[in-house]
Formats: C-alpha cells, structure tokens, sequence
C-alpha cells in the first residue's frame, strides 16, 4: 500500500483516531479562551465606538465573526462531504455531521446578534436586509441537511444523504446570497452598508482576534461531537469496550 | 438611548448558545460511557 | 452484454412515463387543483382590491406555481422505487444520469407545462397588467424546468423514506429562492415598462446549470436511496 | 492485496471474505467462493442471516464493507420486487423492459415478447393490468426478464417462492438451458424447495449478529 492510502487508512481507523483527537481538543479550547477574552476586550473596552451608530457597532464582534463560521463551516461540511462519499471514508461522514450543529448554532448567533445590532438604527429587530435574510435561508438549508441525517435509519446512509445534500447546498449558496444582495438593493435602494465603508485599524484587530476564536471554538466542538459519535456507533467494537475496561479499573 | 442592553444582549445569548452547543456532547458523552459501563457490568455478571 | 444506444432507452422510458401518466389522468389535475385554490386564497386574505392584487401578483402567482411543483414531486420515482422498477434500471447498465433526466422531463411536461399553459388564467384573477403577462408566461416556461430539475435531486434523496414528504419541501426551497427572486422582479420589471431581459438572461443560464449538474446529483442520490 | 490471484483463473466470479455492515453490525459471516461457468450454487441459511444482502453486494447494489468480488461482467438481479408497473398490462410492461435493456432483436420485438410471455405461462393474463396478477403470475412474469436478457450471470432471490409445480419445472428447464450454454446462476433459498437434477455446490450463511460478544474492531 502506498503511504498516502496508508496515513489515510491509518488516520480513519476510529481507535487511531479517537486517542489523537481527545490529545489536541484541551489545547483548542485553550486558544478558543484566550483569543475570545483579548479579543473581546479589545473590541469591548480599547476600540472606539463608531461616529454613526455609537455603541451598538461592538456586537460586530460577534456577529461578523460568526456569520463568516457559519458560511465556512457549511462549505467545509461540502468538501468533506465529497471526500466522504468519494473515497468512503468513515471519519469524514462522521465529521460533516457533528458540523451541522456547529454551523447551525453559528447561523442563530449571527442572526440573533445582527437584529439586535440593527435594532437601535432600525427601530426594529427584524428587517428584511440582505445579510439577515441570506443568514435565515443559510439556516433553513442546515436545518435541511440535519433533518435529512435524523430521517435515514441506518446511520452510514444518512451520513452520505447529508453529505450529499450539502454538496448541492455548497453549490447553489454563492448563488443565494447574490440574488438575495440583488434582491435587496431592488427593493431598498443602497444597502445600509451597516460596518461602514472603512473599518477603524483598531476595530480590526479584534475582529481577527474573534474570528480566529471562533476557529479554535469550531475545531475543539467538532472534535468532541466526533469523538461521542464514534463512540456511539462502535459501541460493540472491541477498541470500546478496551477503553470501557481501562478506564473503569 | 444607550446600547449597552443591546450590547449585553447580544453577547449574553452568544455565550449561552456556544456554551450549550460545547456542553452537550460532553454531558451525552458521559451518559453513553455510564450506560455501556452498566451494560459492560451486566454482561460479566450474567456469564 | 449489447447495450442499445442510450437514445432507446430514453425514448422507451418517456413512453412509458406518458402511458403511466394517461392511466392515471385523474391524478395529473391534482396539482393543478392545488395551483388554482393557493391563487384563490390570496384575494380572500388580502382583499379584493385590484391594484393591490396586481401589485402582488408576480409572486403569487410563482409562489403557487412552486408550491404545486414540490407537491407533485414526491411521487417523481416513488412508485418506481416501492415495485422494484427503479433497482432493475440501476442495474441495467444505461446511465443513471439520463434515466433521471428522463424522469424529470416527463414529470415537467406533466406537471410543470400545465402551469405554464394556465397562468393566463391565474394572471386575470390577479389582475395582472397586460404588459406582464408574456413576460409572465416567459418566466414560467424557463423557470418550471428548473423547479422540476432541482426538486428531483430531493425527490431522489427522499425516496426511500417513508414520510418523505415535508423533508422534501424543506430541503429543495432554499434551492428556490434565486429563482423565485429573479422571475418574480422580471415580471414586475415588465409591467413598469423596465428592462427584464437581465433576469431572463440569468434564469435561462441557471436552466442550463440545472439541466447539466442536476441529474448527476440526482443519479447519485437514487443509487445511495438503493444502497 | 493478498488475493491477488483472484483475477487470471477462469472465474465467472470469484468473491474472497465479503462481508457488509449495517448499523455498525456485520449482517453476515465473511463468505468467500467462486462460481466458474456453467455451475449453480444454492446459498442457504436461516432468516435474516444476508443472503439478500449477499445478492445486492453481488449485483451492486450494495458496497462491501469487507472482502473484495471480481466479477466479468454486470449480473442479472431477480429480487423479492417483479419490477412490473400495476398501471401496464403484462405485455406492455414485458416491452417496455425489451427496449430499455436493449435486446439485440430490436426487429422483432412483439414476436420475441409473444414468445417470452408463451414461455413463462401467462399468455392468458397478458393484457390483463399488473396489478390484478397473483403473487406467482408475478414472479413468473419478473423471471421473464431471464429470457430476454443476455447477462451470462444470474443472481435469483428465492426465485421458488409462490411458483406453482408447474412454475418449478418451467424455472428448472430455463435455469437448465441457460446452465448448459455456459451461464452461471447463484440462487438463494431458505425452505424446502431446491432445485433438484443440479450439481450444485452449497455456500451456508451464519449470521454475524453477536449481540455482546466482542465482535472483531
């Protein structure tokens, strides 16, 4: 076998796996906090408040990062999901459905931080902006992908309906957001344009710092999600029961 | 209008959804690992 | 093992895709039925005055024509599915994508063309202006091929599952939502006298995308519904 | 891969430990045999011990999750579901299946299908719709398939049940004929009714479901 296959087939063995992953998720979470509590205190308390819209521009610290999460994790769930069903490699189906809960949560976060950032300038928590209304149909498309994953019962099927599904999702998301950003300045004229044409130097700082965390924040959950998957399905294997025993005694 | 009930809002709902979405693999993790370990149990028991 | 052009095949599938839809005529106006009680609803819940209704009309009259499409999809390769049909034509060796292809076609000149034939009516009862009703019809005749292209990729996903139904709906309308942007603003485009042939342009490429990628996608979804 | 070997004998199929896994689970023992022309192997074993599953795995309908199949060309699948439109009658689905396979005689088609249909017995029911046949009707009319189809290689799906005697000796007498022209023929049973004046050789199936027993990683 050539090392390729082999680091591949090695890697997707779930014992081999399941040991290396728990090693790394303690350091993930620990970047994950300490990138969030400099960013935030850069964003919340070092950066200036914009001249339009004042305070309110400080949840742009959380709602900018997290819509870029939700819309990367939905394009990495595409391509491991076409990994999954090409080469039929177990880990990979295994990690595009722990990131559909993931990306869903991200999605809410941005959808409920950007009606509350809007809400001062607005007067009201929802309008129909291109941003928000790409964020909700990027949400329906999640709910899509883990509703199709709960409906098969054999769980290696369901992973590569998912898989699929998300692939399809991937290609027409591009799409949606333009016709949507069309769509709105159809209908509103210029786009609010609600982070201002220039971001502050200083407020950029932070915004990386938060996106960076969310990276971290990703990794760590998608470790964890995938280790409990794993175990769930091999439950009658012998490496679980192994791992029982060891560390029952 | 201050915006700091906006502000704190936004973040305190961030931090309960990202915080729920780490905890729960973690709290079913550990209640998976008990129900194998009683299964485990009885399997030895009864042979 | 002489496989015959793939051409036969295509050609013995939309056959018999006519004959199966010309013994069950009665089934075939359900849809339709549909199309027309969603149109009607709408002057009973918004109110009959005919410059509000001409100013919505675009989009109701496509949102029902959307609606009844995925209705009429969840039996796209049902009854293939449950008597075994579908599982010989996987193994018969003629390619998936064009017996999804096929199957998609008769759907849409079963279910999608009708739509498009009775949107003149709908456009009355909207009181659609004049100017818009071409551009209307237009909309229709390129953007029901890619209702029906689209929904057979969730058509095909669904298939082996029993309440497939809703899963359905849910899974193809975010796939919907360029399309029903760009035709509805078309159609309003026309009836202030603007431009539309931009959205038109955009809807005809979006057909073309679909009818090539669609039934690959929708091929593997029906060998994995198999599997 | 250690069975490397495999492709140069003359096999019609050759199959070394092929296994599936549902649910995490192995449906089955791992079987490995292999079939050369002109032989028929009867699978056995108790309900629900994979032998459907073997024949999709075979066909390929299924990808294996252990064991490799090497195979000459696409098989013919008879599977528990006759594959006939209630909506058509016996005729028009026979025809419809002649073009879509695409059977050499494309010329005469309605003769070659009065033939096949003379063949399975149901010349009286032929333009009776599909759904008012009985259950045998229907599997005689999804063994029609073997008779138009050139595929050397048969996988049948317990292809006795609900065969009057009559229908017996007519899937004896064409399992027989296609035997003798060098085709091959794996066929699943789990009751009483074999084929008999066959040298047959026998694969018997245990089902690879240990609840709790520590089941190979």
């Amino acid at each position: 076998m050539n090392p390729i296959y082999l680091f591949f087939h090695k890697t997707g063995s779930p014992p081999w796996f399941y040991k290396y992953s728990g090693k790394l998720i303690p350091w993930l979470w620990a970047l994950f906090l300490a990138l969030t509590i400099y960013g935030l205190y850069l964003g919340l308390f070092v950066a200036p408040a914009d001249y339009q819209q004042g305070e309110s521009v400080r949840i742009m610290y959380l709602h900018v990062p997290t819509a870029w999460m939700s819309m990367m994790i939905y394009g990495l769930m595409a391509i491991m999901g076409f990994i999954a069903l090409v080469w039929r490699i177990r880990i990979m189906e295994v990690l595009v459905i722990s990131s559909a809960p993931i990306g869903a949560a991200f999605t809410i976060i941005a959808l409920i931080t950007g009606s509350l950032w809007g809400r001062p300038t607005w007067g009201t928590y929802w309008v129909w902006d291109a941003r928000l209304t790409s964020e909700l149909v990027l949400l329906f498309l999640y709910f899509g992908v883990i509703a199709l994953y709960n409906a098969f019962d054999e769980p290696r099927k369901a992973a590569r309906a998912a898989s699929l599904m998300s692939i399809v999702g991937a290609i027409n998301l591009p799409i949606i957001y333009f016709s949507v950003e069309w769509w709105n300045t159809l209908h509103q004229g210029s786009s609010m344009g609600s982070d201002g044409p220039g971001i502050h130097p200083s407020m950029l700082l932070p915004l990386l710092l938060m996106a960076t965390a969310t990276k971290f924040y990703y990794g760590a959950n998608l470790l964890t999600r995938a280790r409990l998957c794993l175990l769930k399905q091999d439950h009658r294997k012998r490496w679980v029961q192994d791992l029982l025993s060891k560390e029952s005694n | 209008m201050s915006h700091t009930p906006f502000i704190l809002a936004a973040y305190l709902i961030g931090a309960v959804v990202l915080f729920w979405a780490a905890i729960a693999p973690v709290i079913s993790k550990r209640s998976l690992l008990r129900q194998l370990k009683n299964r485990q149990a009885r399997m030895e028991k009864s042979q | 093992m002489s496989r015959q052009a793939t051409g036969t095949a295509f050609v013995a599938l939309l056959r018999r895709d006519f004959l199966l839809a010309y013994r069950r005529r009665a089934e075939l106006l359900q849809p339709l039925v549909f199309l027309l009680v969603v149109v009607t609803l709408f002057p009973l819940g918004v109110g009959p005055s005919p410059a509000l209704l001409a100013n919505i009309a675009p989009g109701v009259i496509w949102i029902a024509a959307l609606l009844a499409t995925v209705l009429s999809l969840d039996s796209l390769f049902r009854s293939d599915f449950e008597d075994g049909t579908l599982e010989q034509m996987v193994l018969s060796g003629q390619s998936l994508a064009l017996i999804a292809l096929a199957r998609t076609v008769a759907h849409w000149l079963v279910a999608g063309l009708p739509i498009v034939l009775l949107s003149p009516l709908l456009a009355m009862w909207m009181n659609l202006p004049d100017e818009g009703l071409l551009i209307l019809i237009e909309s229709l005749a390129i953007g029901t091929p890619v209702l029906s292209l689209i929904g057979a990729i969730g058509g095909a996903l669904t298939v082996s599952l029993k309440r497939g139904g809703q899963l359905l709906s849910l899974l193809v309308f975010p796939l919907y939502v360029p399309l029903l942007i760009l035709a509805t603003s078309a159609v309003s485009a026309a009836v202030v006298d603007l431009p539309y042939t931009g959205q038109l342009g955009l809807m005809t490429a979006g057909l073309i995308a679909s009818l090539t990628l669609a039934p690959f996608a929708t091929a593997a979804a029906l060998k994995l519904s198999l599997s | 891969m250690e069975n490397a070997d495999l492709s140069n004998k003359p096999h019609m199929l050759a199959v070394s430990n092929l296994s599936f896994e549902r649910y995490f689970d192995r449906v089955f023992e791992p079987v490995s045999f292999e079939l050369n022309a002109g032989s028929l192997l009867l699978i056995t074993g108790s309900n629900g011990c994979g032998k459907t599953t073997l024949l999709r795995l075979l066909a390929g309908l299924l990808e294996p999750s252990e064991g490799k199949i090497h195979k000459d060309e696409q098989p013919l699948y008879a599977g528990h579901f006759p594959a006939i439109k209630d909506d058509l009658s016996v005729q028009e689905n026979i025809l419809f299946w002649m073009k879509f396979m695409g059977t050499r005689k494309a010329g005469q088609m309605t003769g070659l299908c009065e033939q096949v249909i003379e063949e399975i017995g149901l010349t009286p029911v032929a333009l009776q719709e599909g759904r008012t046949l009985s259950a045998g009707q229907r599997k005689r009319c999804s063994l029609a398939r073997l008779l138009f189809c050139d595929e050397s290689l048969w996988l049948l799906d317990e292809p006795y049940s609900n065969l009057d005697p009559q229908g017996i000796a007519m899937l004896d007498r064409i399992l027989k004929t296609h035997l003798n022209a060098g085709g091959a023929c794996i066929m699943t049973t789990h009751g009483s009714l074999r084929p008999e004046g066959f040298d047959l050789q026998e694969c018997h199936m245990i089902s690879g479901r240990e609840r709790y027993a520590g089941a190979a990683a």
